[in-house]
């Protein structure tokens, strides 16, 4: 019984934070909030030190001033609690947009994700929409509960969109697109990238459409499929390969579920070989499902099998050579590149 | 376990006949629809097992009937009364034990996940109790937009020792969010006696750990439950927070209707035998000459014919059809 | 610091159940606690209602009489703080059995089952001996939240063990070796099964290692490899097919983690066609795995693209023709199975 | 905050002056170790953050103080105090902060997490507070066996909101298992304030929740929480149940050594750099006559010597070998 919010007061006009000429990730992620948070007065943020701190990474510094505590909401340490807050919160017409510390910690409110959030619109026909966001991932010496790449424990149950954006580019416009959509939706940001990876230019703020992938470097020897950090070190790898005479295709899928099959399996067709990469271990990793995938679909153009680098079936290690022998590469992708186009 | 307040009912001076008749209207509907539903689960009706609310009804009737029609509702399994109370059909209630097209879900869901949003009803997932923080959810949107409504949330004794309890509670607290939060004291979790549940001394007393008041009444006196709701709906609806009302009774059949119950205590049948809510609130109004042999008759007469003609409709309603069921598991 | 325990008086002697002479999958399930229960004074059950109720499936009815309220601890629904209790009393030596009620509330001790005890082993050296028992699966007729697949949750995270019998046979075998196995092991018992399937005869009580499958139908066409409910439907309907001439190997894997990946590819090998089929929701169902590492490691055999055979991605549902219509029903195996076999 | 007890050590009658000295020695080496990785981490010698404790030093010594060799313990962030008290090595401390392959997980995990169970200490993850349930089990274990250990568990208030608390709170109390929770009421939760972490009037308030007796005692007063944890402890020992022991202090460092924390009150951190429990405690015993200038001073060099000599040896290790990285996934 959604009834018609009263005008919301913006506390301050003018971006929460200023953005430098070619934003970060991080920028990014915050830019595209602010946007829909400044456009739609149903958006709100809560979770662990979002408002007066600005968030573990800052996503959400300056949001404070600007929206006030009634729309940025600092919370108890409660994952499942203030998760099914919002879907609470959603059912009756707002629109939460909740942060998890760590995606390690989505881990405690695995319960309401997958029995309230992502059953409840094919159970009901009401709408929950609700955007998840988490930092995620590896390579920042954290260890086995501060690095963990979780969109497996997620992406077999029906009813959650599966977003992981790998440029500051897409990283805007499809989180204006979880935000704006009517289901459950887990947005995924890779930590590592947060201050590391620029954007070309200035950010465009027009929502990119969940479900479509993009191919990000064209090729004709093998597809490289993948997302989030495996988009820049995908494209790195085939400029570098291109060097030796091997034309690799890179596919971003952007987000997991819905999954662009069509543009995985054109591609595929084309090069006939393929490869997927991501950060996850192995084991039931997103690459299974995009494998068997892969071979359902092109079979009989396939001139190799489908092989899955990602990183060992272990917890992610602290110690620097440890976890650099647990996540996957950049000389090891570009070795098994070669060795699929050449085989 | 004490009860800090006593059963009211002695005088009715100051209360609105209508609404008092009104409620009893509900108690006893409620209690024909699942008398009806017991027939049904032996005679192979329903689909699944059946969770009834038998002695709950004071509890469900008298804390929804004070609720606003626009306020929220988040009840759990045994509080048909509250759905009752808000307009939920009868047959709508035993479609979704059948897995008839027609039931809330259209068959989807089963058993008690009936809950209309369009009521102002949430419906909760198996998981108890997940409609605590959707509750917290609910009352926090009605404060974020500057609307007094409150949400009213139901569990059990058992589901007090959950995580959805616990932190649905620091985080309404905290938020001073307006909800209430109604616990059902049946004594028996499944088969778990309530010592086995809890240690504290009664499940308000709970209400310490959140700084909010707590208080415990007869949960078979549906005065002394809607006594003790209303005055947390108000505070609730003045932007003073949450609190938490624990109602006793007795969960009278077993968990489901395929559970005997013989673990039960013989004792607790004997003493709740004898407190049955609808009659207890029956000789309340008859006491008051509010209710006369004959309305009495009248009301429970409607009220079989009222399940009587839902399971009729219930029966024939179509079962649904699978076409269309990979739809709708996203909204576009 | 593990002590020797003091002897634990077994409170009644004989079997805690009467077994009946073809034992039911279910009393399969009790027989072999109640042998470990018997054998070891460090094994004890805990969950909601397993002592005077004896469990909601009955799996226990008895066990409170033979070994009394220290070995048969009725917990208040807590699933979260159990699983981690549980979790402490094996690191200092127990070895502890925990119910959930349904499978579907393990998502309540989601995050203790993936960051307490998949990791502890792995990060400390401390082994974490924990067994946790759970009732799964649809056909019941009990809806989205009583009748859920949860392998997939688990599967991707390193450090836990996988069990799922598809016979009464294997229920006691394995999950005696899941108890006395060091590690965290998911022992998930098909309810649809629990009353429907017979033992042959007496039950052994002899364990069954962890990560062997079994060929439990030779063939030569196509193999079907499967778990759990498929089991008896995959052989059955292989009897069918080899009446019209379809010979087909049924291989159960019995265990997902450790996955015995050499006899699923010898007999791909051999067939050089393969199904997989599983009762839970296709999109990254354990068949994901077992696909892409068909085609990794027997490619070139492959006449064929792995098929899936799994649930919808839908919840499930309560209705019967709406259930149906989503959970793998044998006409549509033995379909895909001839399709594989003869195109 | 209220607190139930008053900080006590006006005289220390009846108390075992070797256990005095050796609770002050424990702590000096703590706050020694900690100066001492702060300046590691300020040097870039530490991998990641670094997790402080200062001022939290008679919470963690003075409680573990109050256990038996054999009992169990299961701490939490700022609880490296404890660990010292019960033979942790600093350099191991260390090398888990830099990822060495000497570290108790051999690098393999790092930061706080160096529990070592051959000291009875559990290990625990990131999650806060995980340590909570898993110290039910231990306490299970030992009473399962008939043994009268007990597990003593520390988290900060802003843990207190999330399930593992309330579950293992809960299973604690209904199973009278022989456990000890200690809360460290540091003012915050990383930048979150207490208001808003709990609205009850303490910590160990919710102690009502629990049916169980809840104490708030200054924590920077280590002789004030060893006695009360001391009681607790001897309860729980004797079979009656678990106990909550809330020490407040203040959290005189950001969440972590990245964090410059101007969030926090000023107030908060003039009035608490007037109560540093370290020095706090050496006036105690130099008033008493059990500790001279010389003594302090020597006391202090060691400790500072020891986090020398432990940064010298954590530097020199060697970072662990990938070789066997799959190995030890599984148990064999
Ligand atoms: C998280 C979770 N665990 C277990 C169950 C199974 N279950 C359903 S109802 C119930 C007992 C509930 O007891 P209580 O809260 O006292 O409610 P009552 O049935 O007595 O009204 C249990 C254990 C569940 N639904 N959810
Ligand atoms: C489940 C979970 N959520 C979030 C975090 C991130 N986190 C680590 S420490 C911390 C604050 C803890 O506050 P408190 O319990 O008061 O302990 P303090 O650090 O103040 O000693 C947070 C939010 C976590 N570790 N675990
Ligand atoms: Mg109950
Ligand atoms: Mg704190």
């Amino acid at each position: 019984m959604p009834t018609e919010a009263p005008p919301v007061p913006v506390l301050k006009s003018g971006p929460a934070q200023e953005l430098s000429a070619n934003p970060t990730y991080l920028e990014a992620v915050g830019a595209a909030l602010d946007h829909e948070m400044e456009r739609d007065p149903d958006v709100f943020i809560l979770g662990e030190d979002v408002g007066q701190f600005g968030g573990a990474f800052k996503v959400t510094k300056g949001f404070l001033d600007k929206y006030g505590p009634r729309r940025v909401v600092d919370t108890p340490i409660a994952e499942t609690g203030f998760t099914g807050l919002a879907a609470g919160a959603s059912l009756v017409g707002l629109r939460p947009v909740v942060e998890f510390q760590f995606a390690d910690f989505i881990s405690c409110a695995f319960d309401p994700i997958i029995n309230v959030l992502a059953r409840h619109h094919w159970r009901t026909g009401d709408p929950m929409p609700v955007t998840m966001r988490a930092p995620f991932g590896g390579r920042l010496r954290a260890g086995p509960t501060h690095s963990q790449s979780v969109e497996s424990y997620f992406a077999h149950v029906p009813g959650l969109k599966i977003v992981m954006p790998g440029t500051p580019e897409d990283a805007a416009g499809l989180l204006i697109s979880s935000i704006r959509d009517d289901n459950p939706t887990l947005y995924l940001e890779n930590k590592y990238l947060y201050r590391r990876l620029r954007a070309t230019g200035p950010l465009s703020m027009e929502p990119i459409p969940l479900g479509v992938a993009k191919v990000v470097h064209e090729g004709r020897d093998v597809t490289l499929i993948t997302y989030s950090a495996g988009v820049h070190q995908g494209v790195e790898i085939a400029q570098e390969l291109a060097k030796e005479g091997i034309s690799v295709e890179v596919v971003d899928v952007r987000t997991l579920v819905p999954l662009d099959v069509e543009t995985i399996v054109n591609s595929v067709r084309k090069t006939s070989r393929a490869v997927v990469l991501h950060e996850a271990a192995k084991r039931l990793g997103y690459g299974a499902e995009i494998a068997a995938t892969i071979q359902e679909e092109a079979f009989w153009h396939l001139d190799h099998p489908i092989v899955r680098i990602a990183a060992k079936n272990t917890p992610t290690a602290t110690s620097p050579p440890l976890e650099d022998a647990i996540i996957p590469q950049p000389a090891e992708i570009a070795e098994t590149l070669r060795k699929v186009a050449r085989e | 376990m004490s009860k800090d307040k006593k059963a009211t009912g002695d005088s009715l001076e100051g209360r609105d006949p209508e609404l008092l008749r009104r409620i009893y209207e509900v108690m006893v509907l409620t209690r024909a629809v699942e008398d009806r539903m017991v027939a049904m689960y032996r005679g192979g009706d329903l689909l699944g097992s059946l969770y009834t609310g038998h002695w709950h009804e004071a509890i469900s009737v008298g804390a929804a009937s004070c609720l606003r029609p626009d306020d929220y509702l988040a009840p759990i399994h045994r509080d048909l009364g509250a759905h009752l109370w808000r307009g939920m059909e009868p047959w709508q209630v035993m479609a979704s034990f059948m897995g008839k097209a027609t039931s809330p879900t259209g068959g989807r869901d089963g058993t008690l996940h009936y809950g209309r949003l369009d009521l102002g009803i949430y419906n909760l997932p198996s998981h108890i109790p997940a409609n605590f923080p959707v509750a917290t959810g609910m009352a926090f949107a009605a404060k974020y937009r500057g609307e007094d409504k409150v949400c009213l949330a139901f569990c059990g004794d058992g589901s007090t020792s959950r995580a959805d309890f616990h932190e649905s509670l620091t985080i309404a607290s905290v938020q001073k969010l307006p909800n209430v939060f109604v616990i059902e004291n049946n004594q028996y979790a499944y088969s778990t006696p309530v010592r086995l549940t809890s240690h504290s001394d009664t499940f308000s007393a709970k209400a310490a750990a959140y700084g909010i008041p707590g208080v415990t009444v007869d949960g078979t006196d549906v005065l002394a439950v809607r006594d003790a709701v209303d005055e947390a709906v108000t505070r609730a609806r003045a932007g003073d927070g949450p609190s938490i009302v624990e109602g006793v009774t007795m969960r009278m059949h077993g968990h489901a209707e395929h559970d005997p119950a013989d673990y039960v205590v013989k004792e607790l049948f004997e003493e709740y035998s004898k407190k049955d809510p609808v009659e207890l609130f029956e000789n309340v109004l008859r006491k008051a000459g509010l209710l006369d042999d004959d309305t009495a008759r009248k009301v429970r007469d409607e009220a079989r014919q009222s399940a009587i003609a839902a399971r009729r409709k219930a029966l024939a309603d179509p079962m649904p059809e699978p076409g269309n069921i990979e739809e709708g598991v996203y909204a576009d």
